[in-house]
């Protein structure tokens, strides 16, 4: 096992200053309760205020990108769940359509509905993690208790439609994995209800506590230049004034058809962003509603028998049925050579997936482009001269998830 | 769009456009789709072509930069074939900052050396690790699977599987 | 000490004190992390057990919830913490990621933290519900009470 | 004249003999084993090499002397508190000066920017 310890230690440099004092070079190091997940950053201090900061990542390297190598096309569905642990459907939402645009395939209106609905959820549910931590660190305690309230009946939802609390891997090339239960949609309808009751409720906790408010206003500026050159996305472009939304400005899986607005602010900060994400949980509930009102009938995979399995009644009766099934489920299907990248918007920013199929049954290469690693590049220009309190606040408003940045 | 005689080949695969460059001029290829608007380096990767019959590939290594343009929203995929142990290119993290960490990642797992990196180190392994994981012959690693059919193959290489 | 009727009296005692009041490490790796904080939140609340106070430094924790997959980077660093936590300490591996490697068998990964650290608990699931880490927990303070009065050194 | 202070013997005693009691019990019942790497300094899982000990920068020491001195100022409210009732308006009329002085050398640091940090 590779025990290095040159990458490890720090050495203090000595130069002097501001004041006279010498420049302290401290480890906000991978095990730290305020960096969103095993984040390490060489700081170096004068007194309070940070003059450099020199990000190390890597602590949370899976090697998923090589893991899909290994898997079979609809194997990989399960690794895209787990490098973005906050927005697995969305994860599996650009992994899917990926395969499809590159298999030349259209998934069913309701499926595409079904797809909506889901990562609309797992957009809340990303940002109520988000809110809750965030708030937790700068000290209000008592948000993360009502987020993961919250929280809890979005899981609920996701158990009861795919069976599983986070890692859903409920949208899958050619569809989605099994139809809407009337269960699930009942619990939704009265989510989609209760939902801005909550969010009022956080906005008495959070928006006008003159506490919050000292903690994030004029912290963390980042200009509406930097945010376009630095390739920020996500609140992180938005809360600088640029209304660049991929569901709007590049649509996929059926959002054209749903109105809902694209939060922006132009306040550059961390209130700024906080507001936009408060806005954005908003909006998702609007689009869950219409969706919901909305949600048309129809089957929900595609019914290419060689990228999905037949029903199971299927079996007893017709001997092609067999066939695909058995060939399905040794060697998988085989997706034509090519490659192909399609964008989707998750809770941070631009979650990409870029697919290569040399045309065996086994992935080229998959390369996820995560929105938290090219956020975390805008972290250095935010917090320099701040003070260290503050560099809380900013790690905490780039809303990045250590596994989406070292995959 | 940009000057013919660096486009080696055009083309569009499932939707996308892309163009291929020699990879000696890749820096002017991008400058000059910049100054066209593509602002954004969406990102920039590598993909191995080791032992890949789908087609003949001029070189093993295959660079791709994705460019997005925000105003028309259009995209653009360049790629450049590079070869060689190890494989240089031409660095462009001035003109596209995110390109800094893009292509120290990119160095990490595959090896490609870009000329002129302010820092070209590792960012995801331990520094001190050997080989470039995301290389076709580099094994998957990790322990052997008893009982499983791939149990030879999955330590050696893909070539010699 | 010999076994007589104080010793047991007082390691019963010791034990009780011990088992009711573990404090967590906060270890938060990857996704097994979020439901850990779903553990610490009102919906399954860990604090009825005693161990509502996830400590921040390794100093004031005498339990260690590994909660996540261990890369080859964070092996080293894990270990230092581990080795920096007061004794009598415990060690609660959460998840098929940081028992086995779980999804991932790769090169990037620790096939299983108890490489480095001894486990006292393992948790399946990916993630396990915060329940089954609720469940853990109550299985080592049962393990913790019967301990009693440890050895000096 | 002495016996008024009993009680607050009888109570130092019992806090000695509790905080002795309990350190003593968790050196003797609990396990202990020292090294090295245990020892060295906790920064977020990665041991440094150089001490952290460093030369600060001297708005720390400006701010500690001005806790310091309305610290101290405070103190003597206690005392004064606690004699107000005999002291009538003499008192009053005391601390307010004590103060006002105190409150001057507040406006001639605040206007001279020793309160804010940058």
């Amino acid at each position: 096992m590779a025990t290095s310890t040159e990458g490890m230690s720090i050495t203090r440099t000595g130069e002097t200053g501001a004041f006279g004092g010498e420049l302290l070079t401290v480890n906000f190091g991978p095990h730290h309760p305020s960096t969103h997940g095993v984040l390490r950053l060489i700081v170096d201090l004068d007194g309070e205020q940070i003059r450099s900061i020199k990000p190390v990542i890597g602590y949370l390297h899976t090697g998923i990108e090589k893991q899909a190598e290994a898997l079979r096309w609809q194997q990989a569905v399960v690794v895209t769940d787990r490098h973005d642990y906050l927005s697995p459907p969305i994860n599996n939402l650009a992994y899917a359509l990926a395969v499809e645009k590159l298999m030349g395939v259209e998934v069913p209106p309701r499926a595409q509905a079904l797809r909506v609905i889901m990562s609309e959820l797992t957009r809340i549910s990303s940002h109520l993690v988000w809110l809750g931590t965030s708030g937790i660190e700068l000290g209000a305690m008592s948000i993360l208790m009502y987020c993961f309230r919250e929280r809890d009946t979005v899981l609920a939802m996701n158990e009861e439609i795919s069976g599983f609390r986070m890692h859903t891997s409920y949208i899958r090339p050619g569809g989605v994995m099994a139809d809407a239960t009337p269960r699930f949609l009942e619990m939704l309808d009265r989510f989609t209800r209760e939902m801005p009751l909550h969010i009022d409720e956080y906005e008495e906790l959070l928006t006008m506590n003159p506490i919050w408010r000292a903690r994030t206003i004029g912290i963390g500026r980042l200009s509406p230049e930097d945010a376009r050159v630095l390739g920020a996305s996500g609140p992180m472009i938005r809360g600088s004034g640029i209304p660049w939304d991929l569901r709007k400005t590049r649509p996929y899986s059926g959002y054209e058809s749903y109105d809902f607005e694209v939060a922006t602010s132009d306040a550059c900060d961390c209130y700024g962003r906080y507001l936009i994400r408060i806005k954005e949980m908003r909006e998702a509930v609007k689009i869950l509603r219409q969706a919901l009102d909305r949600l048309p009938d129809g089957p929900v995979n595609v019914d290419d028998r060689k990228m999905l399995p037949p029903p199971r009644e299927e079996l007893e009766t017709s001997m092609e049925a067999v066939i695909h099934h058995f060939k399905l489920f040794t060697e998988g299907y085989s997706v034509p050579p090519g490659d192909v990248y399609v964008a989707v918007e998750s809770g941070r920013g631009e979650n990409g997936c870029y697919v290569v199929s040399d045309g065996t049954h086994k992935p080229r290469r998959v390369k996820f482009r995560s929105a938290s690693f090219v956020n975390l590049q805008a972290l250095e220009r935010m917090a320099l001269n701040h003070m260290i309190a503050d560099m809380v606040a900013i790690i905490g408003t780039a809303d990045t998830v250590l596994g989406d940045v070292d995959r | 769009m940009i000057r013919q005689d660096l486009i080696v080949e055009r083309g569009v695969s499932a939707g996308d456009e892309w163009v291929t460059v020699e990879s000696g001029s890749i820096r002017d290829a991008l400058a000059e789709l910049k100054n066209e608007g593509f602002r954004l380096l969406v990102f920039l990767t590598c993909v191995d072509h080791l032992v890949d019959g789908s087609r003949t590939w001029p070189a093993r290594f295959e660079l791709v930069y994705q460019l997005r343009n925000m105003e028309t929203r259009e995209e653009l995929r360049v790629r450049t074939f590079v070869d060689g142990d190890p494989p240089h290119v031409d660095s462009v993290h001035d003109m596209f900052p995110p390109a800094n960490w893009d292509e120290r990642e990119t160095y990490d797992l595959f090896g490609v050396v870009f000329n002129d990196h302010p820092d070209l180190t590792r960012i995801l392994m331990p520094d001190d690790w050997v080989g470039h994981p995301l290389r076709r012959d580099y094994p998957v690693g990790g322990e052997v699977v008893e009982f499983s059919e791939e149990h030879e193959r999955w330590q050696t290489a893909p070539d010699r599987a | 000490m010999g076994k007589n009727i104080l010793t047991t009296t007082l390691g019963k005692l010791i034990g009780w004190g011990r088992g009711n009041s573990v404090w967590p490490a906060q270890f938060g790796l990857a996704c097994c992390a979020i439901e850990m904080i779903h553990t610490a939140t009102a919906s399954v609340d860990i604090g009825r057990f005693g161990s509502e106070a996830m400590r921040a430094s390794p100093r004031q924790s005498d339990l260690m919830i590994v909660s996540g997959r261990v890369s080859q980077k964070m092996a080293p660093i894990l270990r230092t913490i581990y080795d920096q936590m007061p004794e009598p300490k415990w060690v609660i591996s959460m998840g098929a990621c940081a028992s086995t490697g779980g999804v991932f068998n790769n090169y990037a990964l620790l096939q299983g933290v108890d490489k480095i650290v001894p486990v006292d608990v393992y948790v399946p699931g990916c993630p396990p519900r915060p329940e089954d880490l609720l469940n853990a927990l109550m299985i080592l303070q049962e393990r913790i009470k019967a301990q009693g009065i440890l050895p000096r050194t | 004249m002495l016996d008024s202070y009993v009680p607050i013997l009888i109570f130092v005693l019992i806090v000695l003999g509790l905080v002795g009691a309990l350190v003593a019990l968790s050196f003797v019942l609990g396990p202990s084993k020292p090294f090295r790497r245990k020892l060295a300094p906790y920064e977020s899982g990665i041991i440094p090499e150089t001490p952290a000990m460093r030369r600060l920068s001297v708005r720390f020491y400006l701010t500690a002397m001005l806790f310091i001195i309305f610290d101290v100022e405070a103190v003597f409210f206690y005392p004064w508190a606690v004699l107000l009732r005999q002291l009538k308006w003499f008192g009053l009329i005391e601390m307010l000066v004590f103060m006002g002085i105190l409150l001057v050398a507040l406006a001639h640091i605040w206007r001279k920017g020793g309160l804010d940090w940058e």
